[in-house]
């Protein structure tokens, strides 16, 4: 039990912005009792809840390809272990008891991974498994999937909905992800999807008809996240008809996209390359069945993996570094390559700016959410750096003197004035996600709510603060305190169970009879085994 | 009884269709394995005909081991934990917790079998996929120093050669089968086209294909001691380049010969240069049951796949200054346990010298060579018989490995769980 | 091989593989380390038979084993990974840790009046 | 001047990373005794192993055979480390300046990933003499690295800039994936030599076998080899003065990379 007295709450989801105001958490949860326990003197400080990072790369078979592709990323990026906790490395991808570690330290409390192949969501959990503290999901890669697409083909609406719910229970997945829809597929025999209506060869169908039908199929299934969606062509110039195409085939249908900045360039592929932020934030203001994540680019070393195969080639090219494809069978692919991004580079220039005139363009804060696609972007250890960007204009136009002038002004970034303000960033960074992601008890502090509460002692200089809160807990136990971990502790795994018709069943065994290496019987991930704290969250119909 | 789709643990190809027979706590029949695979099920489903835990050679309770085992590590500045290819990601992950309660070094088969495949992956990457990808597309399917007939048996039946699979329909018909080795194996009689080559040249050949799939000029005078032409490796080059999907299996024949490490690069650069024009891939043949599955376990936790060290209380990585037959060879360790795995019968007898002179622990489904010469042995239940666990295909594909006979002795997990607990509490 | 010199090669076989699972003492494993596969003709210019025994002695030590005739080219020796084909290989592993286990000379003597038992 | 004399021998790998001048510049004999050194897992004080004389000099001197003893001046900026006995692994690994001279045997990774400085190493060298480390991106990047005897595999690898000069032999693929840089082996030069260089040089005074993706341009008396010649000779290499004046063969590549190295080899006639 614990009381946090006098603190300046920030709670948007019930709509306190800065109220001083005593909270107490009971048996882990926030509750309106004061039952004593310890106090925690608060005045002067700021409470939120814990932060929720609704998309990150941080489990799985392509995290931890990148993490042994990269000996020279982690050198001399240790921490030791200690009575309470794990030894790890650093680098743009840290190890498993690394990340859960940084994230507790930030005043995260729950972190979903963005891309996770069915074949390999075992692999995920067991990762997810050694990451301390946070709560964790993952999003399951439906875009390539080829029983997905024959079914699409067949005009079998309904056999698409069945599988992916069994898919989701196979894999204890929590929503259903896209990733360069066909494209992928097509990248198997050396080719790319390029628009909405290219034809995914052997399936006869389009990209298009992946991203309607698999939206139709999460409002469906009434997922508590709706379809999130990583859109064809990423980073590539002129990419923004592309993404405003995926965003008009939803037809007003609830859509996640994804690092939005990655997908909002015009100009043409070796040619030019600008910002198309303005044009495209419009569009999101005015169609509310829409949300994005940003996808922050930060200057310096990181390394991008992505479920998109055929970027990673791109990228390859681009840098010339050391280079990972994995092609996964009926499922996925996957890339991964090391990448500088460079102040004075025009494009990368051009990049950072466009991540935060997304930010500052988007009028709803619960529409946008603040992201660097870790590591894609930038590590997540960077959030509160972009928190000072967006909160310190001064900090903002300082940063942007250092980067390519003229990328940067053809931006609207000189022109934005606005600074978010302390609620703004906690719709931001926690109670927005938490909203988007369906999560009724994260994000926010009211009675019945996770005892997930960061607090932060003010600073003038935002990026201090927010680096290293003065406690952070989770669940109701105190596990940060002065920037050291003071508990040991491991979070649940959040997943969905739609209910499908089982008749769908002997047809996937087929189909794995035919076209996979595993059996159908060893396929799926045994909840009991792999889901040591598991906690389904229900679909609503 | 009868338990269909049982995984077959020996190796890397974790084959997971076979149909076990159980009559009174016995496989009588394990359909659909492999002379190795059938072995393997048989032998390790025998009754127990030893003690569960020895110290000095004389029987004792498994706490009293545990004990033993707990005082002789925690004494050690310098221990090395080693082998871990035969257990469940489960056991390895406590392993990796113990090395580091211990500040010892850490180092699996990997070091002798595909490190060198590692260290080439973090100089240059891999392009690779998963099995499943082989069946249904490959139509060039190249084996470099690899005897698949007789390392994994069912490799080219199920995945590689004779499989049908989406573009694949005609299975055998479909696909163009190259084989590379110094000598002729009973794998040799599957391929189209055999190249023998002089042992320890394969680097000199593999960087003449690149040269040749880049359209680059190729000095015959450096072909002259690989035993093969310029037109035969032309022809390669071109099968290479004209294929739909082509993949290379890397055997130990590159990873073991001079070279090494760069041979492995080579091959990679050789299938990074192919996807300019074509889809190509590398998949190292992983040799034990879950050899792959360690270097996994050990990348999450540490950030790297073998040979690490925890004396200064974080990872550190160096093959060839933390690896088993370094750490041995230049006398540094001080005390061994070796997990599921049987150095003293398969380093280098110098290496194994150090073993005979240090504190020797070791846990195994059986007794080895290792166990024999150890003063603590435990016995373990064997993973996917008599444990259950996770273990990762050669292709990096996770699969849980059902226990399908009573347990008769502790499980590598166990073991190690209570063997990092007391350690813990030691150190405390 | 006027100077009996080979290019010894370590690998896996049938039996050995079968071996593992069956514990080290198996005849049949015992019998898979112990062997050494030449060329026909390398034999033939030794003046060994199927069974003989043979001194194998390589830069890092020596061992005996029992030859058999192999599908191999000429110069070329061949044995099972195992605690025999172990004395012969080197710790050294040049700073890769993968020691010297395949492709390194070993000189071959046949062992006067010692022969192995054929099995058939 | 500092001296630091081996009193015990390790009976495990010591790692003595601060065993660095411009660590001990500012301290006092007692101070530099209780540096912390890692004797297997354990840290102990510099002065359980060793005698220290002097303080507050960045001109040190060790003695001893300190084969066991890892990192001795790795990452130093400034002075001087004179070691008379062998030293172990990462000898001035990442060293940015100052100077190291060994009268014995080097252990692996000497001068690897330097970016700075000399290392004069009398005896032999191991491997990975001025290399990289796994998954970097270079080697040495900067600096000088002279050995009077053998070196092992991998000396030069990945190497960016500097020179490195080998009296004796060196093992398989010096200078393999060289970006920039020269390599110079008085000794024969093993097998693979050069593979992957994209630019760079590599001399040879024995004829190595060469790479199929090396090929022959012509013979010539490259200018600059000779003023590399000469500032050896200033550090003290012996030079035969037809070094200096003779004609080399010179071959380009690596072709399967960018295929501007070289690899200059001595022409007799």
């Amino acid at each position: 039990m614990i009381r946090i007295l006098n603190g300046e709450v920030y709670d948007p989801i019930n709509g306190i912005a800065g109220e001083v105001r005593n909270l107490y958490i009971c048996d882990g949860r926030i509750s309106s009792q004061d039952a004593g326990g310890r106090t925690i003197d608060a005045a002067g400080m700021v409470v939120m809840p814990g932060g929720v990072d609704m998309h990150c790369h941080i489990a799985g078979p392509k995290v931890n390809t990148a993490r042994k592709l990269r000996p020279e990323d982690h050198r001399a990026h240790e921490i030791a272990k200690t009575p309470l906790s794990r030894s790890g490395t650093f680098g743009s991808v840290p190890t498993t008891f690394a990340t859960g570690y940084r994230y507790a330290m930030m005043g995260y409390t729950t972190a979903f991974d963005a891309a996770i192949p069915p074949l390999a969501a075992r692999h995920a959990h067991e990762e997810l498994n050694d990451t301390p503290v946070i709560d964790k999901g993952f999003f399951l890669l439906m875009g390539n999937n080829e029983f997905i697409m024959e079914r699409i083909a067949a005009g079998e609406k309904e056999e698409v909905r069945h599988f992916a719910a069994w898919l989701l229970q196979a894999a204890k997945g929590y929503a259903i992800k896209l990733v360069n829809p066909g494209g992928v597929e097509l990248w198997k025999s050396r080719s790319n999807a390029h628009t909405l209506d290219d034809e995914v060869t052997g399936f006869q169908i389009t990209p298009r008809q992946i991203i309607q039908s698999l939206a139709e199929v999460s409002e469906e299934l009434s997922l508590p996240h709706p379809v999130h969606i990583h859109c064809n062509n990423l980073g590539i110039a002129g990419n923004w008809e592309t993404t405003l195409e995926t965003m008009k085939a939803l037809e007003g249908r609830r859509g996640h996209l994804t690092h939005i900045q990655f997908h909002s360039y015009g100009g043409n592929p070796g040619e030019s390359f600008s910002s198309k932020a303005a044009e495209m934030a419009e569009y999101v203001n005015a169609h509310p069945n829409l949300s994005v994540d940003v996808g922050q680019v930060m200057f310096g070393d990181t390394t991008s993996l992505t479920g998109d195969g055929p970027l990673g080639y791109m990228l390859h090219q681009v840098t010339g570094c050391k280079w990972v494809n994995v092609d996964i069978e009926n499922e996925a692919g996957c890339g991964i390559t090391p990448i500088e991004y460079k102040e004075k580079n025009s494009i990368h220039a051009t990049q950072w700016a466009i991540g935060l005139e997304w930010f500052l363009l988007v009028q709803d804060p619960w529409r946008v959410v603040l992201t660097t696609d870790h590591p894609n972007g930038a590590s997540f250890t960077l959030y509160p750096r972009i928190i000072r960007l967006l909160m310190d204009r001064e900090y903002r136009k300082e940063m942007m003197r250092n980067v390519n002038q003229k990328a940067l002004a053809q931006t609207t970034l000189p022109d934005l004035e606005r600074e978010y303000t302390l609620n703004e960033i906690a719709i931001i960074t926690r109670a927005g996600p938490a909203r988007l992601l369906g999560l009724q008890d994260k994000g926010h502090l009211g009675v019945g709510a996770c005892g997930d509460v960061t607090i932060y002692e003010k600073n003038a200089d935002w990026e201090k603060m927010f680096a290293a809160p003065r406690y952070v807990i989770k669940d109701g136990q105190v596990l940060i305190e002065d920037g050291h971990l003071r508990g040991e502790t491991y979070g649940r795994t959040f997943y969905v169970s739609p209910a499908y018709d089982p008749a769908i069943e002997g047809k996937i065994r087929k189909f794995f009879d035919d076209y996979y290496t595993v059996r159908y019987e060893n396929y799926p991930v045994q909840l009991e085994h792999y889901l040591p704290r598991p906690e389904a969250i229900p679909c609503r119909v | 009884m009868q338990i269909e789709a049982a995984i077959c643990a020996f190796c890397g190809c974790l084959c997971d269709d076979i149909v076990l027979t159980i009559e009174s706590d016995r496989i009588v029949q394990a359909k659909n394995a492999c002379a190795l695979g059938k072995a393997w099920y048989t032998a390790h489903s025998r009754p127990p005909d030893l003690p569960a835990a020895r110290v000095d050679g004389k029987s004792v309770e498994v706490e009293e081991a545990i004990e033993a085992a707990a005082i002789l590590l925690t004494k050690a500045r310098y221990p090395i934990l080693y082998g871990l290819s035969s257990t469940s990601c489960e056991a390895q992950r406590h392993a990796v917790a113990l090395a580091e309660a211990l500040g010892g070094c850490i180092d699996c088969c990997t070091s002798v079998c595909h490190g060198p495949s590692g260290m080439a992956v973090q100089g240059f990457g891999e392009p690779t996929c998963t099995l499943g990808e082989v069946k249904n597309r490959a139509d060039l399917v190249i084996y470099w120093g690899s005897n698949p007939a007789e390392s994994h048996p069912r490799h080219m039946s199920r995945y590689a050669v004779t499989s049908k699979g989406r573009l694949t329909p005609n299975g055998r018909k479909n696909r163009t089968v190259v084989l590379v080795d110094v000598r002729s194996t009973p794998s040799s009689r599957f391929a189209d086209l055999l190249l023998t080559v002089r042992p320890g040249i394969d680097f000199e050949i593999l960087w003449a294909l690149r040269a040749l799939v880049l359209g680059r000029k190729v000095e015959p005078a450096g072909l002259a001691e690989t035993g093969i032409t310029l037109a035969q490796l032309t022809h390669l080059a071109e099968l290479m380049k004209n294929c739909r999907y082509g993949v290379l299996f890397a055997g130990q024949g590159l990873t073991q010969s001079a070279g090494n490490q760069m041979n492995l690069s080579a091959a990679i650069l050789l299938v990074r240069d192919l996807n300019q024009f074509t889809k190509f891939a590398i998949i190292p043949m992983r040799g034990h049951g879950n050899v792959t599955g360690v270097d996994q376990v050990l990348t999450w936790q540490t950030g790297y796949p073998f040979g690490v060290n925890f004396s200064r209380g974080y990872p550190r990585f160096n093959p060839g200054e933390f690896t088993m037959v370094d750490v041995l060879r230049r006398k540094e360790a001080d005390a061994v346990l070796s997990v599921a795995s049987d150095p003293a019968a398969s380093l280098p007898a110098e290496a194994v010298q150090r073993l005979t002179e240090v504190p020797l622990i070791a846990i195994d489904t059986h007794e080895s060579e290792t166990t024999r010469l150890a003063r603590v042995s435990f016995m373990a239940s064997t993973v996917g018989i008599r444990a259950s666990g996770t273990a990762y295909r050669m292709d990096n594909v996770p699969l849980f490995l059902k226990q399908a006979l009573t347990s008769i002795y502790p499980s590598d997990e166990e073991i190690l769980g209570r063997l990092l607990e007391r350690v813990r509490e030691l150190k405390a | 091989m006027a100077d009996n010199t080979f290019t010894l090669i370590t690998g896996r076989s049938g039996a050995q593989g079968t071996g593992i699972s069956w514990g080290k003492e198996g005849e049949g494993y015992r019998e898979a380390v112990q062997l050494v596969e030449l060329n026909p003709a390398d034999m033939e210019c030794l003046g060994l038979q199927e069974g003989d025994a043979v001194r194998l002695i390589s830069r890092y030590g020596a061992t005996e084993a029992l030859c058999r005739p192999g599908n191999l080219p000429t110069g070329l020796a061949f044995m099972a990974f195992g605690p025999v084909a172990n004395q012969l290989t080197g710790a050294e592993t040049r700073a890769s840790g993968m020691p010297d286990t395949r492709g390194f000379e070993v000189r071959l003597e046949p062992v006067l009046n010692r022969r192995g038992v054929d099995k058939r | 001047m500092i001296r630091l004399a081996l009193k015990t021998r390790p009976d495990l790998p010591l790692e003595a990373d601060t065993i660095r001048p411009d660590y001990f510049a500012q301290k006092t004999e007692a101070e530099i005794a209780k540096l912390p050194v890692l004797h297997g897992n354990q840290f102990c004080a510099l002065g359980d192993f060793f005698n220290v004389r002097g303080g507050a000099s960045d001109q040190l001197v060790l003695e001893g055979d300190l084969a066991q003893v890892k990192r001795i001046g790795t990452g130093m900026e400034y002075g001087q480390i004179t070691i008379h006995g062998n030293a172990g692994m990462h000898l001035g690994a990442g060293m940015r300046a100052g100077e190291i001279v060994v009268f014995g045997d080097a252990g692996d990774w000497a001068g690897a990933e330097m970016c700075g400085g000399k290392i004069h190493i009398h005896g032999n060298a191991g491997h990975g003499l001025g290399g990289a480390y796994r998954g970097s991106r270079h080697g040495m990047n900067r600096g000088m690295i002279l050995v009077e005897g053998n070196a092992g595999n991998e000396t030069g690898s990945l190497m960016r800039r500097g020179l490195v000069a080998v009296r004796g032999d060196v093992g398989e693929f010096a200078g393999a994936f060289v970006i920039a840089g020269t390599l110079i082996v008085f000794g024969s030069l093993g097998r693979r030599a050069g593979a992957g260089m994209k630019r760079g040089t590599i001399v040879a005074y024995q004829q190595p076998e060469l790479l199929p993706t090396f090929t022959f341009d012509c013979v010539y008396q490259p200018l600059y080899l000779r003023l590399i010649l000469q500032t050896l000779q200033l550090e003290g290499f012996s030079i035969e003065e037809e070094w200096r004046t003779g004609a080399y063969r010179r071959y380009s590549g690596d072709l399967n990379a960018l295929g501007k190295g070289e690899i200059f080899v001595y022409d007799q006639h």
